[in-house]
């Protein structure tokens, strides 16, 4: 084995393993930090596919900041591990399985048989530094995909104003007057 | 810089005003929303001086074109958000901006007292944000998501002190006025689409470049051209949509002078010139154009002579102007329509903001029988409305002369002219200079007639006084820009007309020969600036030499004073035979058709529809993974379509 | 494809599928789990499903562009607002139940 | 890795080398710490194991191994034990990958009977082009080991100064990523060694078209970004949860914070992860703001030339020369861990509001200013 | 740099450092808890969470402030901005010297003013304030 597939292997092998765990996991808190592990993980395939950039920021944003704010809201709860864990029913747990079987199936082999055609496997040796590639990212960002750049800005001004009034409401739509 | 990043600024400066003082309607703080506003404005027209310089020199382009993303794409149509200044959209937005900023200036100490600055500079600014996308935008649609704008502002505008039921009634009325203008903006618009499959002015200009004149009535360009005039007429206050234009005098001053007489009223002519390659194919529509404008001229002239409420008259003034630019453009003179447009933009926006600051002075006070002598107590507001009046009434060498001037030699001696036409145009201008005389006499000369012990008129403060200052001068000098030919002449130097110039590529100019010669043009120009000065000695004579005059000829002209008084009864016929029939034709359909066919139908449309629904209803439970389900269910299914599940399992297994 | 070489040669499929596969374990978390906060979770997974397709397919697309990795950022940023914004509803639904089951949203219904 | 074994094994053994740089440094600080506070509090501090109490530390560590480990009875075993051992790795991976000398160029040489290299050694654990936005992210995992910590412990006490602890070091960690974002305008790069190798040379800038030189300063970059320095320093206390930052661990109102029921050498674990923080941060800061490892005015093949009159052999000079100018940067990384110290025992603690409120509404605008007034001078500055 | 390594080349000396690093840790813990004495008797009071001496109460349900949950929310949202402008920040210097310096600084200008109204609202609405 290569070093890269080697790099591979051991990355998928800890994404789907934690993964598998945040499913899993009765005890919502080793979900948590099992999901982490899987962010820890996608960033590094990311790097392993010259994304450099953008593992650094999955790690900052997934890891560092979304994962935390889970841990702290779990934590904040003082949830115990759950007693039933998944859901009931047993005709729609069949369906449930069968349908995620299905589409991951279905998935999996329109992969298998289509990537041959798209294009070959072999990738174009990387020729920028990750320095440039991001300078190339950059370009991208605040020319082509300008509106979507300053739309996304607008999103978070709005999510930061909705979350602040949504962490106001006292009770449920079942308070009582 | 590039005309992308100028052309965001331009837009976005009044936009981002407008949000800034949208989020903090609630502060009071007069001074700084003002400021933020009149600042917004004020770099919007920077950045539109810095677009328009492109256009000068030897080799610049005819038009500065931006296109920012595509809008929509639906069938044929495609509509990208692109925005355009030639030659006619400069002078528009140059205007707008310009005088714009001067009268956000004035509104900051107009709206000192006010309960809600915040929100009127709100207002103000999304006013002009949609102005700016009424005059820059590249197609039809963004001409009408601007013009919709504004139409949306005035009517905030007008009712803006809504706590008065009539002020509020007066907004909606101008509302609802202009709801009939745009239908028929909308159909002009789909009819153009259908009739050349596109919106953009330059295709549309390009595509009937080649087109034949159209004769007869029922060409489709005539009826294109008719429809959009409909939109013109409702936004630009012509016979017979003028209705709302008098009651919208109800908003704030400052709002008068910028939305009801210097930018969003003109929309319809600048529409009509933007189009008039389009319009000058069907003569017939012209015509009507024509005529309605002259009409309206003369009909509104008339009718502001017996106004009291200073707005009212110089109201019913700025409907005899449209008129009058009307006229320009039905008798093919597009230039001379954009030139008075842009004069009288200065002169009535002059002449409102005076009469602000005269209301401001007097405390309220409208009615011009309880003023007179304001001349001592307000001396530049006197001065400079002095200057707005001479424009107007047209005496050389001010602004108006040249414009009116203009509009009446074309009327005259265009291909399209008439010479009823030109009378028409000639009795609207003497109307026109007696009213704003009597406006001059009873308001700042002769004797004070109110309580000089009660109210104490005071001069406006510089914040009101400089915008005075500043459009009178533009009202003085602004006529240069189109001195005609016969006075170019025998000036040193030969100037010659530079608006003409300047616009000669972007208009179109009706075929055929104009008739009339120079020693005509001076003898019509002689005709109508002494007749104007006439009527402005008649008005003097009456109302400051002998001031019981108008009364003893109101006695002896009873009817024709009691018609000019009621506005010719327009409002009361409007509701009569026009609205009254209307609901109650309403009421009858609804007791017998809706309530028996429509009625009954949708209840068994409804029954229908809920006992499936009720049947549905099971699936819905609430549970949220249920659904999850469904969708995965779903997607499960179509990528098994999508693949050709089946086959390929037979394919597997079968060999 | 014999097995040795899906060994040794890494290419875009073996992405592909590492795609799919934690897609569908989301999938499957959103479909089984009682817990609210775990099931956004799950989300946030196949999320990151869909990002390693994105990156994937922008390092091996046969135009080296950069465009994939452009979206992820527009991913990451809806996930994130995604995960305040659910995770403030739960702490709603926490405040009044005391419990953070998927069940309870089922009050939420007019 | 290596095309080698001898370049493999270098390469790791180099990883590791740099790690214990990390944890031999605590004795040292803990050391400086005492007889420091002791300094400035007028006392005497630990004078009695060794020469000015320099075993004393080394006595501390041998009764930490010797103590009893144990966990409080609620605990949850797998985080607990967990939490001390991911505190390390931020640290050491992030120091690993701050360049910490100039690279040695090693020539062809014989040994075991056999011919080696060349080989290009960096003097850091690995290089990653990003590094700077690799640094960032890999500290933004320090909150983890303090929520394990706070969580596994199953003390209300830990569980509040951990929770503080990570609501501190994120709102934090805004200023910080956000200074850096003025470093990153400067310089148009993610890779440390092109930043530090920018810093070489005079002070040269440009305003409004025009190149100034300054002969006299070094062209660091603290002369371009003042303000960015000062709030990232500042940061850098908040998120090692250095006084007058250290809330999570405030004596008076949660006993010891997250790792109150941590003793023995766990315990340790926890402090070598906080001066490694320190470390990682001070050596950024020199990176950033003081010319990293270069060596004022001088250049690094001027060092090389010197060694290679002075000493025979040019794989030898290259190592001295790399050595100087670790030397160059560790002089500076100690001057900015006495800074640490200094301040720890010179300011008084925050309060808790304070404390946020310092870092949301005084920190985060004026570092938003510094990256407008940048955009704004470089523009101004360089443009055509 | 004209050649780049691949990505495995940084990458796996990172994995092996913190296997170096997982197992140092781990070898410490197991170590010093064979080298440190053993509880023989089930020692209550030592097992109980410190809470300087005095017998614990209400152990299960620990009260932690919204605010906390809250702060990592905008943490997040304002940590997203931030990424953001990084690699604007160093395309930046390129940008002005081919001249479309102004084009980024306005691109950028509008995202900061979203920024700034967004921290002006929060610090306005108090979500901000602990007390």
């Amino acid at each position: 084995m290569t070093a890269d597939s080697l790099l591979f292997f051991i990355l998928a092998a800890m994404t789907v393993g934690s993964a598998l765990v945040v499913i899993l996991a009765s005890n919502p808190i080793f979900c948590s930090l099992a999901l982490a592990m899987a962010m820890i993980s996608v960033a590094g395939i990311f790097a392993s596919l010259n994304a450099w950039f953008v593992a650094g920021v999955q790690l900052i944003v997934y890891a560092g900041a979304v994962m935390v704010l889970f841990v702290m809201v779990l934590m904040l709860f003082d949830l115990k591990d759950e007693v039933r864990a998944f859901s009931r029913g047993l005709v729609s747990g069949f369906f449930k399985i069968a349908s995620v079987a299905v589409i991951g199936g279905v998935i999996a082999a329109a992969v298998w048989m289509s990537t041959e055609t798209i294009f070959s496997t072999a990738p174009a040796a990387p020729t920028v530094n990750a320095t440039v590639a991001t300078k190339q990212l950059a370009d991208l960002l605040f020319k082509k995909y300008l509106f979507s750049f300053e739309a996304m800005g607008a999103l978070l001004l709005i999510i930061a104003i909705g979350a602040v009034a949504l962490s106001r409401i006292e009770g449920g739509t079942h308070a009582d007057k | 810089m590039q005309a992308e990043f100028l052309f965001a600024i331009l837009l976005l400066a009044p936009l981002i005003g407008f949000i800034i003082n949208g989020l903090r309607w609630k502060s009071k703080n007069y001074l700084l929303a003002g400021s933020i506003a009149t600042g917004a404005v004020a770099i919007s027209f920077i950045a539109a001086v810095l677009v328009v310089m492109k256009l000068f020199g030897a080799d610049a382009p005819k038009a500065v074109t931006v296109e920012y993303f595509k809008w929509m794409a639906v069938g044929g149509l495609e509509v990208p958000v692109a925005f355009v200044i030639d030659h006619i959209s400069a002078l528009m937005v140059l205007v707008v901006t310009g005088v714009g900023t001067l009268i956000h200036l004035f509104s900051i100490g107009y709206m000192s007292h006010d309960e809600r600055p915040s929100k009127y500079f709100a207002y103000l600014n999304f006013f002009l944000f949609n102005m700016l996308l009424l005059i820059l935008g590249e197609n039809l649609l963004l001409m009408f998501v601007g013009w919709e704008g504004v139409g949306l502002c005035s009517y905030l505008l007008i009712g803006f002190w809504f706590s008065d039921k009539e002020k509020a009634a007066a907004g909606m009325k101008a509302f609802v006025t202009n709801r009939i203008g745009d239908a028929g903006f909308l159909l002009g618009i789909f009819t153009i689409f259908f009739l050349l499959g596109t919106v953009s002015f330059d295709e549309i200009i390009s595509k009937v470049a080649g087109m034949p004149v159209e004769v007869g009535w029922s060409g489709p360009i005539t009826l294109a051209a008719l429809f959009l005039f409909i939109g013109a007429m409702g936004k630009s206050a012509q016979i017979p949509l003028y209705v709302w234009l008098p009651d919208a005098m109800a908003g704030p001053t400052p709002v008068s002078a910028l939305i009801h007489a210097a930018t969003m009223v003109t929309a319809g002519v600048y529409m009509i010139v933007r189009l008039s390659p389009l319009f000058i194919l069907a003569p017939n529509a012209l015509h009507v154009v024509a005529v309605v404008g002259a009409a309206t001229a003369v009909f509104a002239a008339t009718i502001g002579i017996t106004q009291f409420d200073i707005k009212k008259v110089l109201a019913y003034s700025t409907v005899s102007q449209l008129g009058f630019m009307f006229l320009a453009c039905g008798v093919g003179a597009f230039g001379a329509a954009m030139f008075h447009l842009v004069t009288h933009a200065f002169f009535k926006a002059l002449m409102f903001l005076g009469s602000g600051s005269v209301i401001h002075a007097m405390h309220e006070e409208q009615d011009i029988r309880k003023m007179g002598g304001l001349k001592k107590y307000l001396p530049i507001t006197h001065a400079t409305f002095v200057v707005g009046w001479i424009a107007i009434i047209g005496i050389p060498p001010f602004a108006g002369f040249f414009s009116k001037d203009e509009i009446l030699w074309k009327a005259f001696s265009s291909p399209l002219g008439h010479k009823g036409l030109w009378a028409a145009g000639v009795i609207g201008a003497a109307c026109t200079a007696f009213y704003m005389t009597r406006l001059m006499a009873l308001t700042f000369w002769g004797k004070p007639r109110f309580d000089e012990h009660k109210t104490h008129p005071h001069e406006a403060p510089p914040s009101m006084a400089i915008p005075l200052i500043v459009l009178a001068i533009l009202s003085a000098i602004g006529g240069f820009m189109g001195i005609p030919h016969v006075i170019g002449e025998i000036l040193p130097g030969h100037p010659g007309n530079w608006l003409e110039h300047w616009l000669a590529g972007s208009i179109a100019a009706p075929a055929g020969e104009a008739h009339g010669s120079a020693i005509m043009e001076w003898i019509l120009m002689g005709i109508s600036v002494s007749i104007a000065g006439l009527a402005a000695l008649l008005a003097f004579s009456f109302y400051v030499i002998e001031p019981d005059r108008p009364k003893q000829w109101a006695a002896r002209l009873p009817g024709l004073h009691r018609l000019l008084e009621n506005k010719y009864f327009v409002d009361e016929f409007y509701f009569e035979r026009i609205i009254n029939p209307l609901v109650s034709g309403s009421k009858a359909l609804w007791a017998f058709v809706d309530v028996n066919f429509i009625d009954r139908a949708t209840f068994v449309v409804g029954d229908f529809v809920r006992g499936m629904g009720s049947t549905a209803r099971t699936l819905q439970t609430g549970n949220m993974q249920q659904y999850a389900l469904y969708i995965s269910i779903a997607i499960a299914l179509m990528f098994v379509y999508l693949l050709e599940g089946p086959k390929r399992l037979a394919e597997l297994f079968g060999g | 494809m014999p097995i040795n070489d899906a060994l040794l040669n890494v290419g875009l499929s073996h992405y592909l599928i590492l795609s799919a596969l934690l897609f569908t374990l989301g999938l499957l978390g959103v479909l089984l789990r009682r817990n609210v906060i775990v099931i956004l979770m799950s989300i946030e997974l196949m999320l990151n499903a869909v990002n390693i397709t994105f990156v994937a397919f922008s390092r091996y697309s046969p135009t080296a562009n950069m465009d994939g990795q452009a979206m992820v950022f527009f991913v990451m940023t809806i996930a994130a607002a995604e995960a305040a914004v659910g995770l403030a509803l739960a702490t709603t639904i926490f405040k009044k139940f005391r419990e953070v089951n998927i069940r309870y949203f089922e009050h939420l219904k007019g | 890795m290596g095309r080698d074994s001898f370049e493999i094994t270098v390469n790791i053994v180099k990883m590791f080398a740099i790690f214990l740089l990390m944890v031999q440094a605590v004795p040292i600080l803990v050391w400086l710490e005492r007889r420091g506070s002791a300094f400035i509090q007028n006392r005497t501090g630990p004078n009695r194991v060794g020469p000015l109490g320099l075993i004393q530390l080394l006595a501390d560590a041998v009764k930490f191994l010797f103590k009893q480990p144990f966990m409080p009875e609620r605990g949850v075993a797998p985080l607990y034990y967990f939490a001390p051992i991911a505190a390390l790795i931020p640290g050491a991976l992030a120091l690993n990958a701050i360049p910490l000398s100039t690279p040695i160029k090693i020539e062809p040489f014989e040994m075991l009977g056999q011919m080696w290299g060349p080989y290009t050694f960096l003097f850091q654990g690995y290089d990653i082009g990003i590094g700077i936005v690799f640094i960032l992210g890999i500290s933004s995992l320090g909150v983890y080991s303090i929520l394990l910590a706070g969580w596994g412990s199953s003390n209300k006490y830990s569980l509040m100064g951990a929770v503080r602890g990570a609501a501190q070091g994120i709102s934090y960690e805004l200023a910080l990523s956000l200074a850096l974002v003025g470093i990153l305008m400067v310089y148009g790069t993610l890779s440390f060694k092109e930043i530090v190798d920018a810093q070489a040379g005079p002070l040269t800038f440009m305003a409004f078209g025009k190149e100034y030189v300054i002969g006299a300063l070094p062209n660091w970059g603290i002369f371009y970004q003042p303000l960015g320095a000062l709030i990232f320093f500042a940061a850098t206390f908040a998120e090692a949860n250095r006084l007058p930052f250290d809330l999570p661990e405030a004596e008076g109102e949660l006993v010891a914070g997250f790792h109150t029921e941590y003793a023995g050498f766990s315990l340790l674990l926890f402090y070598i992860g906080e001066y490694g923080h320190m470390m990682v941060a001070s050596a950024l800061l020199a990176t950033f703001y003081f010319g990293g490892y270069s060596i004022p005015f001088v250049s690094p093949e001027a060092v090389n030339a010197f060694w290679l009159a002075k000493v025979d052999g040019a794989n030898t000079a290259a190592i001295l020369t790399a050595v100087t100018h670790h030397l160059s940067l560790l002089v500076r990384v100690a001057l900015f861990l006495w800074i640490f110290i200094h301040v720890r025992w010179t300011l008084p603690r925050f309060r808790y509001d304070q404390l946020m409120s310092l870092g949301w509404k005084t920190m985060l605008p004026w570092a938003l200013a510094n990256v407008v007034v940048t955009a704004i001078w470089l523009w101004l500055g360089h443009r055509t | 740099m004209n050649s780049v390594l691949p990505a495995s080349a940084s990458l796996i000396p990172v994995l092996i450092l913190t296997l170096i690093l997982l197992a140092f840790g781990t070898v410490i813990i197991v170590g010093t808890s064979l080298l440190g004495p053993k509880n023989k008797k089930n020692n209550r009071a030592q097992m109980m969470p410190y809470e300087c001496g005095i017998p614990g109460i209400d152990t299960t349900d620990s009260k932690i402030s919204i605010k906390f949950y809250l702060t990592a929310i905008l943490f997040i949202l304002f940590d997203i901005e931030i990424i953001f402008m990084y690699p604007w920040a160093i395309k930046f210097m390129d940008s002005i010297k081919d001249g479309t310096g102004g084009y980024m600084l306005g691109a950028m200008g509008l995202f900061v003013v979203l920024f700034v109204v967004g921290l002006v609202w929060e610090v306005k609405s108090k979500a901000l304030d602990w007390n």
